[in-house]
């Protein structure tokens, strides 16, 4: 029978889960096995991912990736998964369980710490900033909002964040609300965009207002993020390693279901880049357009 | 003995229309009051007003003597006040049963409905009214002849001691008609008042014992109708005289024939069904309620699909697969339901003139010309005397009659050589009616072919000159228009339910 | 019994459903030939624990879909029946996880919370005369916000009310028929849809339903208070979303605050699909089941055939355009 | 000219604008008292930046809702205005930067795929029967589809077309005005509506739009050819989506292939918001602009007075109930 692994994942259409869905068929086409990637339209949809994973159940697969946006709700069948003998492995965010075999992840607290340390770096330790974020609930949402907010708390008393507002990732809607701040906050100095399409959207939304003197942090790459870090427009952005998670998330996979030890977590790091390392061949390489 | 009924100075305003100048209006228990008045006199309204639907703008109303207020129809129902509308509103989803006893329906404990009790209760009234109608069948799928039965079956069942007739045999009959005359023969016996309009003169003599006559939402005045010429009401109604020129029968030997129908089926509806209109020919089709009359011009116009059959039309073969197809080939069709078939009533009347033939208002680009089309409006306006504010007025606003008015306006307008009118002065006053027989008459000497559906037979003997009778889908006959034809010929012809049929004369 | 009896006097189950005894339910013919179809492209399709998942899928979309039947059927549309399920979902968490009330409570006082806003959204239509659309996209935002203020944007757990999860996910059938582990999910789907059949087809609140979006104007002239009854049905539609809340808590042990977006396109598909017209006056709950069934066994058979997401999609509108098409065909010929 | 007379024949504008001459335009009232208050509650409001911000925010959604208007004055509704918009930024992608082509045909080739989808749309409408919810909602989830096939599920940049983010972000009344640097892309929305007005109130094709609402079957008894009608209108609403697709596409100087879901929604909201009847049969395209207006100046005010997200949404949708409600209070008076 053909070793196959479906990978139900938070997401499918932004570019970050299309790296990682890149970094699976690397690894799909390396060691030959078959796999597929599905995610739902977006990350509050908990129940419709519980729906995915079940009808990858249903599939009999060799081994199960898994990302998970509700740890708890998943539970059922991952214990379905135990009973048949199904490895899982987690990826992107953990699953708060002892069912996954290993979990593959970035640890978005620490790297939106760093976002905010590389912010007040920029601005000189003082001054008002913004979060454009792309979800108030979800984990990764949360984590790196909370991330940046816990770090300007603790460690840069003279930084005030104005407001974090929420665009869902959506383009557009990050450029207008970027636009609402600016005018509500004329003398802001910063602003952190959580993800590709609120980075984007907060720099549109800066270059529409005319702005040149905002400090912008991004998170995650494309290429729109990397053409605006290389004119200036951006400050830097935190990155990172997509293809990496996907990558490794399919060989432990594969490891896991021959019976070989793996690893209880593969950490696959984050990068903060920059005009000065965006062409460093160890940051070129997790970035994707 | 104190009137069951009296207003007194009812006073109605909409916008841009008085409806209701100072109008008074008395019913005693036991009579058959008439109320009459050509199309948008004003009658509708101030039977609204009576059943709670419009609030009055002054006046006072009394029930058994005392003056009351009306906040809703409900208030008018608890006063014992049923009415039959003249539009029907009935809900077309649900079945005969349901709708009679809609807001009544016998119930069970925890709000269930006693299914077998509501139908037991409708086939009971059904049973009184001498009308076989199955309570289940869903009211859509009926004509609105037995639509029309079903809202009299409603009001009846409220046992009302008032009850409003608002041109309730415009869709009936005659043999539909008499029977609803013995329910109000009986409803009379039992001291119910009735009031009764409609725009049928020879129902006023059978029926009804005083008339009120409304002008333009005046009071004109009341006489008893026992000795009252027809001919002093219709002046009262109109303010001058109308006549009625009786048939001429045109000869039509060498003329053309223009439209040809020829083995005409469909289903059980329409079975193979042929006639022939010629070049100034006016064809009157004849026959019951249901008798497939419709069914046949719907099929010719291409409305509903049909199973067999050729249409001819200057000779050629025409193949008609939908309404736009025969208004090419040059037929047109006036529908016997407006409101559903005929008008857009959510638009002005300028525009639902122009609906059959904005073609010829716009240019290559597909722009139009507006004051084109309100000259156009205005015209008809005038020559159907159609009583509106302005061209701009929404259709559904005006009276029954006016709406129908409109509905002619565009099928002359869009000058058909083949012209068919299903029930053509379906709720249309005296005065307006001869107009349109005239009309209907100049259309014909003009040269075209016209085919008239009604189920007046009068109507049909004074238009026609040919008469073609049909029972149950199948054509039973085609008569000789004129004095030689009479009402028995022709319902003789309307109940043949033998497949027998000769055309040109009578059977064995 | 002879065969003659048994059609003329139907039996109670049929007769339940079929509240309009005219509709035939032609949806079903589409949902027979998609599960043949997927049964063939794929030999795991058709396994006990698939069609299960596929049941389970159903569940909460498709009491969300019996709600949406009710007001569509009066004319109406209801767009907040996503975001009032995640509502009362939230209420429940509040009332058995931060207050720590027993379970009846907590799933009594979602049911509440469901029919208190469906006679909101009641009052705006009927009272105050607004579009339904305007009136549940309204309520639909609203109701998204409050989610979020009273759980603080986070989801709330309901690990303290132990049996919670088991309202959804556990299976008394199974308990019985060990062969036929239906959650009990299904089971209250069912329940509910049998419910709803037996309102619409068997009650005044259920005749009145039917009247209002056949002739709102003609139930108004025969003296009912219609107010009153559209009031009643937005509110019935309300708590059967807070039944669909405390399902879809049940089934994720959480209240998730920022769900329920999308859901109510979702539901109002399976609607009409089912046959139910959009116009009002018309439509069965059967119908709606069977195109919420449509909708999941699609979802999912695409998903065992292992389709790509996006031609998922692309495949998805397809097949809903062409089941509703080939019904349209089929009922010209009936 | 006396006031009789002055009244018989309005200004061209008014004329054209003003399709239903008795219909007022109420919401209008609710724009105003909504810019008076965000402007007491922040001084930052009302500056020209961020009214120009207001109006950018309302190019996309407004051209949008100007499709939507079109075929809900039919009677139909159109769920795939969001995703259509999508696919037609899409294939502008693909037609300047993966062919590279001159910007004319790329802007002309999203245009024609709009008329084209439009075009489908509008037959399984008019000559398949089904229902235009049915129809546009798998049209929706087609186009949803196809975009992220036709574009590798990426973004499809346009730093090859250089020009093309000028189409909406340059100002060529700001070239001329400096002082009112109204971008393109507001200019391009007017331009639409004031066509689209134009025909809905000066053509044959507009005549039959309202007419098709009002009373389909009464129009075809007419003889008129309905359905090449009911086609028509769809594919028009199409190429305005087109122009849509080219507006945000420029906006983002990309393509976005995800986007779009949701988009329906909010110009139905607009559509609704401006007076149009969602039975058919009435609407302006001016009531439309000014409903896209009222959501645009709330998204905003409640932004830039950083009320908590969550609180927006529940302001935001009970001020679209509020605006309709006063709307109908007004109209009763009128
Ligand atoms: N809701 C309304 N708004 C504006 N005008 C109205 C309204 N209802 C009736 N009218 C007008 O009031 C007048 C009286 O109408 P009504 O329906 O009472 O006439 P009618 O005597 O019943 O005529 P018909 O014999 O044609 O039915 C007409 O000019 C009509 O256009
Ligand atoms: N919409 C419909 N659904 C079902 N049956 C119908 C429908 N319309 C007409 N029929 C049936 O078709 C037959 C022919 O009706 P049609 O309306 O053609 O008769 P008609 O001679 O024009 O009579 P009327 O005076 O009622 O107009 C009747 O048996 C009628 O009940
Ligand atoms: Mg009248
Ligand atoms: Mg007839």
């Amino acid at each position: 029978q053909e070793t196959y692994i479906p990978l139900v994942s938070k997401g499918f259409q932004h570019q970050f889960w299309q790296a990682v869905k890149a970094g699976a068929d690397q690894a799909s086409e390396e060691f030959g096995v078959a796999i597929t990637f599905e995610g739902p339209d977006n990350e509050t949809m908990v129940d419709r991912q519980i729906d995915m994973l079940a009808a990858a159940l249903a599939k009999n697969p060799t081994a199960i990736g898994f990302a998970a946006l509700d740890s708890q709700a998943a539970i059922p069948l991952l214990r379905q998964a135990q009973e048949k003998g199904i490895p899982v492995i987690a990826f992107d965010s953990g699953v708060d369980s002892d069912i996954p075999v290993t979990t593959a992840s970035t640890d978005n607290i620490a790297a939106a710490s760093l976002a905010a340390d590389k912010m007040a770096e920029k601005i000189g330790g003082s001054g008002k900033v913004a979060v454009v974020a792309h979800d108030q609930t979800s984990r990764t949402g949360v984590d790196r909002r909370d991330g940046f907010l816990n770090r300007i708390k603790d460690k840069y008393p003279d930084i005030e964040v104005v407001t974090v507002q929420y665009g869902a990732g959506d383009h557009l809607k990050s450029t207008e609300l970027t636009k609402a701040i600016l005018t509500a906050n004329p003398d802001l100095k910063g602003i952190f965009g959580t993800n590709e399409g609120s980075a984007i959207g907060v720099v549109n939304g800066v270059s529409e207002m005319g702005k040149s003197d905002l400090v912008i942090i991004g998170y995650d790459s494309g290429k729109a993020q990397k053409d605006a870090i290389r004119s200036g427009l951006m400050a830097g952005a935190i990155t990172q390693n997509p293809v990496g998670i996907g990558y490794e998330t399919v060989k432990a996979a594969l490891e896991a279901s021959q019976g070989k030890e793996v690893p209880a977590h593969i950490d696959t790091g984050f990068y903060y880049y920059d005009s000065s390392n965006i062409d460093d061949p160890k940051i070129a390489a997790v970035l994707y357009d | 003995m104190t009137n069951l009924v009296l207003m007194k100075g009812i006073e109605k305003r909409f916008p841009g229309v008085h409806a209701l100048k100072n109008v008074s209006f008395e019913l005693n228990s036991g009579e058959v009051h008439a109320l009459m008045g050509e199309n948008g006199a004003g009658k509708s309204t101030l039977m609204k007003v009576l059943s709670g639907i419009y609030p009055k703008d002054g006046g006072e109303l009394f029930v058994n003597g005392q003056e009351v207020e009306l906040d809703g129809p409900r208030a008018s129902q608890d006063l014992g006040i049923g009415i039959i509308h003249q539009e029907l509103s009935l809900m077309n989803d649900l079945t005969v049963a349901q709708n009679i006893f809609i807001g009544r329906e016998p119930r069970l404990r925890f709000g269930r409905l006693d299914e077998a009790a509501l139908n037991a209760r409708a086939v009971e009234i059904f049973r009184s009214m001498n009308l076989g109608l199955d309570p289940k069948t869903i009211v859509g799928e009926l004509t609105i002849a037995k639509q029309q039965m079903v809202e009299i079956a409603k009001a009846l069942s409220y046992e009302s001691r008032v009850l409003i007739m608002d041109e309730p045999t415009a869709a009936l009959n005659d043999a539909e008609i008499a029977e609803l005359f013995t329910i109000i023969r009986r409803l009379k016996a039992d001291g119910v008042g009735i009031i009764y309009i409609s725009h049928k003169m020879d129902e006023l003599k059978q029926i009804a014992d005083r008339v009120t006559v409304m002008r333009d939402g005046a009071y004109i005045g009341t006489v008893e109708a026992a000795d009252t010429p027809v001919s002093k009401i219709i002046s009262m109604m109109v303010g001058r005289e109308v006549t009625n020129d009786p048939v001429v029968i045109p000869d039509l030997s060498g003329a053309e024939t223009m439209l040809e129908v020829t083995g005409l089926s469909r289903g059980r509806e329409i079975q193979d069904v042929s006639f022939s209109v010629k070049k100034g020919e006016i064809l009157g089709f004849a026959g019951l309620m249901g008798a497939g009359r419709t069914e046949v011009a719907r099929a010719i116009f291409g409305a509903d699909p049909r199973d067999s059959g050729e249409i001819r039309v200057h000779g050629k073969s025409c193949s008609i697969s939908k309404p736009a197809d025969a208004v090419k080939a040059g037929i047109g069709y006036l529908s016997e339901d407006r409101k559903h078939f005929g008008l857009a009533t959510g638009m002005d009347v300028r525009t639902n003139v122009a609906l059959a033939s904005l073609d010829r208002f716009s240019s290559r680009f597909g722009v139009l010309r507006e004051t084109d089309m309100r000259k156009t409006a205005q015209d008809y306006i005038g020559k159907l005397e159609i009583r509106t504010p302005s061209d701009r007025q929404e259709v559904r606003l005006l009276s029954g009659g006016n709406q129908q008015k409109v509905v002619i306006a565009k099928w002359l307008y869009r000058d058909c050589d083949i012209l068919i009118f299903d029930e053509p002065t379906r709720g249309i006053d005296v005065g307006a009616k001869s107009e349109i027989y005239k009309l209907l008459k100049n259309l014909a000497s003009e040269g075209r072919a016209i085919i008239v559906i009604s189920s007046e037979l009068p109507e049909v003997m004074r238009l026609s000159h040919r008469i073609a009778v049909m029972c149950e889908g199948r054509l039973t006959g085609i008569l000789p228009g004129g004095e030689e034809t009479t009402q028995e010929d022709i319902m003789h012809l309307a109940t043949l339910r033998a497949p027998s049929m000769q055309p040109e004369g009578y059977p064995q | 019994m002879t065969v003659v009896n048994s059609s003329s006097t139907p039996s109670l189950f049929a007769r339940l459903i079929d509240t309009g005894a005219h509709q035939k339910l032609l949806a079903f013919a589409s949902l027979i030939m998609l599960l043949i179809g997927f049964s063939i492209a794929s030999p795991n399709f058709m396994q006990t624990s698939n069609m299960i998942a596929i049941l389970q899928a159903t569940s909460v979309n498709g009491v969300l879909a019996v709600a949406a039947t009710l007001v569509i059927i009066t004319g109406g549309i209801d767009l907040s029946v996503g975001t009032l399920m995640t509502f009362c979902a939230v209420i429940a968490g509040v009332v058995l996880t931060n207050l720590g009330m027993p379970l009846p409570i907590g799933v009594l006082a979602a049911i509440g919370a469901g029919a208190f806003c469906g006679l909101c959204s009641g009052t705006f239509v009927a009272k105050m005369k607004i579009p339904p659309f305007i009136a549940t996209l309204g309520m639909m935002l609203i109701l998204k916000g409050l989610s979020l203020v009273i759980s603080d944007t986070r989801p709330i757990y309901f690990n303290d009310t132990p049996g919670f999860d088991q309202i959804s996910r556990g299976s008394l059938i199974g308990d019985i028929f060990p062969a036929l582990p239906i959650p009990n999910g299904v089971l209250i789907l069912f329940i509910v849809a049998l419910a709803a059949a037996y309102i619409l087809g068997r009650t005044v609140l259920g005749r009145y339903t039917f009247a209002l979006g056949s002739n709102e104007e003609a139930v108004r002239l025969s003296g009912v208070n219609t107010d009153f009854w559209k009031m009643s049905v937005y509110s019935l539609a309300g708590a059967i979303c807070g039944i669909a809340g405390i399902l879809i808590a049940s089934r994720l042990n959480s209240a998730q605050p920022a769900l329920g977006l999308g859901y109510e396109l979702e539901a109002i598909a399976a609607v009409v699909i089912g046959g139910t017209s959009l116009s009002g006056g018309r439509g069965t709950v059967l119908g709606t089941l069977i195109g919420a069934l449509i909708m999941a066994v699609l979802t999912n058979g695409l998903r065992v055939l292992s389709v790509a997401q996006e031609w998922q999609t692309v495949v998805t509108g397809a097949i809903i355009i062409l089941a509703v098409y080939a019904d349209m065909v089929r009922k010209k010929k009936a």
